[in-house]
């Protein structure tokens, strides 16, 4: 984007999916970070940084996966800012 | 190809009549269909329901079936996932392949459930008599989808 | 269990619902269906004649069945064998498998195909625009078949 | 069977089945060995000492198999008196 140089924060829409849905209380929302370029684990450190079901549910070696505009992708990956950023539990269909 | 979430329920036979229409080089069709059980994991299954990620899971279908087409030599194939409120005995997911030969369609057909298991944004919520929950993944799916990592000879 | 030897066609989403009626318990449904193809060997098939040998066809198919159910864990397993007149795009055979989970049925249902294959006498004879011919033994067929006799991890 | 040793042939009905059946222009027919006892082979052997057709179908190395009263067996196997004894061209069904 030509804007980096200028923008000093970083907005994301994180989606909350089954029984992350049900433990945060919550669909998803704007997630504002303080920096101008982050990845997944940016993401994750911020909203585990809440602490309660947050940080239970986000500790490491649990088993959450991401979704970034719906594509599944690695903790290292880069968000960019509007990015739709989900939270999936591990699934369970078929 | 094709896939589709759905509330509805499906008929295998018309879904299959559809999926070989126009194609008279095909030979072999198989199918999986997945259904929901009365009973998992040792607790009486009375109802369930079958949330996904909209969106994000036309495209992970649409992904998987694509790998299939590539890997197998197939004609086509045809993914229905159903969505909502099921019950004991409801038709859950169905897979169909068609292909000219019988090794590269069960081989695809089972490739897409098994990545389907893994890959796609659904989840089951069961209501037993002690309360809902939410089902757990099983074990056996990541190795099931593990085997095609590093089988070469299929 | 049931194995049939019929001259009409049949419908695959009835022929599972009543293997399926009366257990909640099943999970996973796979089927095979073999259908005429308009080619073989680079001719043009016209029309195709199925031919058994009655008396053995039934025996030969409960034994493939009873040999699937005491080698995987499934609930029950159906077997349909068209025979007679048959023309391009008709259904030939059906096999259908329950089990509570995928793995047992898929292995189950190719496993039944692959000894159909190469142990029921059926003989299929072809018309083309260059005469009738007996269509030739596949010996891909007997490599499918070799593969169970030695594989012990599915 | 108690009459064994009075008898000194033994008779089975042979089935001609498929390409077999045109080959040989005939469904089958009763098949007298002049022996009291048999194998699938000798039934063979006799068959295709006939010459002609059956001597060309039946020759070493063609793939015929033989099911007796509806059991495939190998070609050691024993054959009785009345047994159904049949030649199957490989099979192409599914």
């Amino acid at each position: 984007m030509n804007d980096t140089a200028i923008r000093h924060t970083l907005t994301v829409n994180v989606v909350y999916l089954a029984r992350l849905r049900e433990a945060f209380g919550s669909a998803g929302e704007p997630l504002q970070l303080a920096t101008a370029t982050a990845t997944v684990n940016d993401v994750l450190t911020a909203l585990a940084s809440r602490g309660g079901a947050f940080a239970t549910e986000l500790a490491a070696g649990r088993a959450v996966r991401v979704a970034v505009n719906h594509t599944l992708v690695s903790r290292e990956a880069r968000v960019q800012q509007g990015d739709e950023v989900a939270l999936l539990p591990p699934v369970t269909g078929g | 190809m094709a896939v589709r979430v759905q509330t509805t329920d499906f008929d295998v036979a018309q879904e299959i009549a559809a999926l070989r229409e126009s194609n008279p080089r095909v030979g072999a069709v198989v199918t999986f269909i997945g259904t929901v059980r009365d009973v998992n994991a040792d607790a009486q299954v009375l109802q369930m329901t079958l949330e996904h990620y909209p969106g994000m899971t036309e495209k992970a279908l649409d992904a998987i079936v694509v790998q299939a087409r590539q890997r197998f030599d197939i004609y086509d194939a045809l993914v229905i996932h159903r969505v909502g409120e099921l019950r004991p005995t409801d038709q859950i997911v169905l897979v169909a392949v068609t292909g000219a030969h019988r090794g590269a369609a069960f081989d695809a057909c089972r490739f897409i459930i098994d990545y389907l298991k893994t890959e796609a944004p659904f989840w089951k919520k069961e209501q037993t008599p002690e309360g809902a929950r939410w089902v757990d993944a099983r074990t056996t799916d990541d190795e099931a989808v593990a085997r095609w990592k590093t089988d070469t000879t299929t």
